[in-house]
């Protein structure tokens, strides 16, 4: 059965360690936050400006000059600290964030991602995805396996304007766990009751899948 | 020389037609809303707007792409109104995309005298169309060119009169980073005080890198996405 | 993850022979004496260190020259100290001297993740020798690399159990800079203080680039050039 | 009669204007502060980190973390402000400085400095020298006419290793006030009772002294 969103997030929170700064992105990394192990210290970035992202207000304590890069209220923890946009990216650039969890439109088994642009369509802007995906060390992309149409987001090439180069270093769908090799995706895990076939079925770009594939443990 | 202004009418006196300027910000928080009314005011067009975002229909930059005081944007990420889209699709407006870190960056770079910095952001897509690629330690970068703008609008908690800066949470933002990069900076401040009572070990931003500084008014602090949880 | 260590010995178990080390401070304000005073215990050699001066015949960096454990100098300004002299012109220890902003500004670059800056100091001078000379805007400028450092030693006032740190006065100098620029960078403080008791608007250096944090102890903070004016 | 290092500090100031930042090198130039016209705001920066810098402490209140770029005990005035070397150094850049004043060794007639190393000499370091000098808009040097061999510093070329070139814009000297223009210096004043013969007997660069050149008022 395919995971859901929450699964998804689930999952990607097994990647977390002790101590880990971690950059979460809009959509299903967001959701990552609400599956830190207890007694884990994971100190989230946003790049807005901001370490030590706390949940959102009590309703009636939301305070405007205290947003995430969603642009949603939020709060801080005991440690949180404030700064510019320059250290903020300054920070990124230079690998300091440990992890960072963002959603794609498209991956290639080169690890390639396109997340900000389709021609034709209304264009929003890359926002910080660009610098994020060229500085991180450890770039986990969450998203579903295929596109509403039922097309794979797993490509030899992406054929949306690309976000970054060769930067993913892992792959977390409703489906499976991949992880981008020079030779291609390889498949780590699979979705509890997901045979290696369907996804094999589902990938568009090379995939290989060695030995026994275990289910997703959550 | 006295830095205060009485309020952002004088203070934008003299930004005329198709001048450049930066507007601190990250979405609707820590705008410099007493600025830009008072550029909406003026009615002044043409304009060039450095931002990383451009407002909703009707609050900061809005306002003024409403009016079609903005020929073109230079954002990161844009389109929360549809009066920027439609002017953005007839091409009435102009619009340049850039990575926000490089954004930030080359505000950095101006305020700092240095006239260009490298950045890995968009190397092998779009953004590194026509730019100058270094390899450095086998990574590549792009050559990303210091911003010059003929003012800069920054919004700041606490100011005092001597133009030094100081910003309350994440309304800092790109703020400090434009407050340095202007070459006539413009300060709005929620509370002006005295030379000598913001704490010198505090201060974001030096008051040599601003040049006019007033107390603003009724600040509306508009939040875009009011999200909140349940009380335990 | 605990970045809270007992000591300065601890602090600086693993930094081992032929290291290289960014030294915070200018002058002997804002040093990092309880590190020093560890590394002399230690006793480690073949050191690299990157630091605006070399402190005095019997304090800061001296007390490394005094037992020969430093190989080599990056320095902006030195010789104030007679031993330092006497292991230059004998060819025991190496000098190198670059602009002070350049030291500085090789140090953010390293911090902010750019991997070379630009700027104009030294162009036309000995220190643009065998460096990339390019023009921007009719002025030339010099390439410089940013810094690669094993290791931080950076002295603040106050930091908290995260490794966010405040620095007091002008002895915050260069700290802020190294203390992003170590591959592992140790911050010793006056006082430390559990997470959440320093205000998060008034951090200078965020936890996320301090890797072990101690409270020093016997801070001597000795005083270069006292001067003083006469009592009215 | 040759002025004084008060009196070349009190010319000095003469060129300051309301609203100023500047920043005094170490020697005659720190005796520029002494002379900064009453209800004149003049702001000093410190390249190590500070603007507005204010007098020296009572005896008892020296403060080892408080000093100025010569490494002396100062004190801080009303609205002063604190910050690390990377912005001093980046506001300078920037041409934030509106006047620089610093001491040299050696000058041409094109503008070139020369002021941190003479061969065979023990060799301190430039510390910010070079970087002021490259940046800075307006850089006045203040300095004696000749060295203590009665040696021209005022040169066609410098013989020592240069600071910066073609940066210095006025030079102060005991003996007269010389603007560096395209065609070399020019005279613009001469201490009181000093000949223009006396000045270009002096002065090995080339210089120009055309029509009457008054006498300096401090």
């Amino acid at each position: 059965m395919a995971l859901t969103k929450e699964q998804i997030a689930q999952r990607i929170a097994r990647e977390l360690q002790d101590g880990f700064y971690v950059n979460l992105g809009i959509g299903i990394p967001t959701l990552v936050a609400n599956y830190i192990p207890a007694g884990m210290n994971v100190v989230l970035q946003s790049e807005n400006g901001l370490l030590g992202m706390g949940p959102f207000p009590p309703e009636g304590e939301e305070d405007p000059d205290l947003i995430n890069a969603g642009k949603q209220t939020i709060t801080t923890i005991p440690g949180s600290v404030f700064f510019d946009s320059a250290m903020s990216f300054g920070m990124i650039r230079a690998g300091k964030v440990d992890l960072t969890v963002l959603g794609a439109m498209e991956v290639s088994d080169q690890g390639d991602i396109a997340n900000w642009k389709i021609p034709g369509k209304m264009v929003k802007g890359m926002g910080g995805a660009m610098d994020l995906v060229a500085s991180a060390r450890n770039i986990i992309v969450a998203m579903m396996h295929t596109n509403p149409k039922g097309e794979s987001k797993l490509l030899p090439a992406c054929t949306l304007p690309l976000t970054g180069v060769r930067c993913v270093k892992k792959i977390v769908t409703d489906l499976a766990v991949v992880e981008v090799t020079e030779q291609g995706f390889r498949l780590l895990e699979r979705a509890p009751g997901v045979t290696v076939e369907e996804i094999k079925a589902k990938t568009a770009g090379k995939l290989i899948a060695a030995g026994e594939i275990p289910e997703i443990q959550c | 020389m006295n830095k205060v202004v009485d309020n952002a009418d004088t203070a934008i006196r003299d930004i005329g037609e198709n001048a450049t300027l930066m507007l601190g910000g990250f979405g609707l928080c820590g705008i410099p809303e007493n600025c830009i009314a008072a550029l909406v005011k003026k009615g002044v067009g043409g304009l060039t707007c450095i931002s990383n975002n451009a407002g909703v229909d009707d609050f900061g930059i809005g306002l003024m792409l409403k009016q079609k005081q903005v020929k073109k944007m230079i954002s990161s990420y844009v389109g929360e109104n549809a009066e920027f889209e439609r002017q953005l699709l007839s091409g009435e407006l102009e619009v340049e995309l850039i990575p926000q870190g490089t954004l930030a960056t080359r505000c950095l770079a101006a305020g700092y005298g240095m006239p260009a910095v490298f950045t890995p952001a968009g190397v092998g897509t779009e953004v590194a169309e026509g730019k100058e690629v270094r390899r450095f330690n086998d990574k590549d970068y792009l050559l990303e060119m210091a911003f010059a703008a003929d003012f800069a609008l920054v919004k700041a908690w606490k100011g005092d009169t001597e133009g030094n800066l100081v910003y309350k949470e994440t309304a800092r933002n790109f703020n400090p980073l434009m407050a340095m990069a202007g070459r006539i900076t413009i300060a709005e401040v929620e509370e002006l005080v005295p030379a000598g009572m913001l704490d010198p070990d505090h201060i974001h931003t030096p008051g040599i890198y601003v040049h006019r500084i007033f107390q603003g008014s009724k600040y509306e602090k508009r939040i875009e996405q009011r999200t909140v949880r349940a009380r335990n």
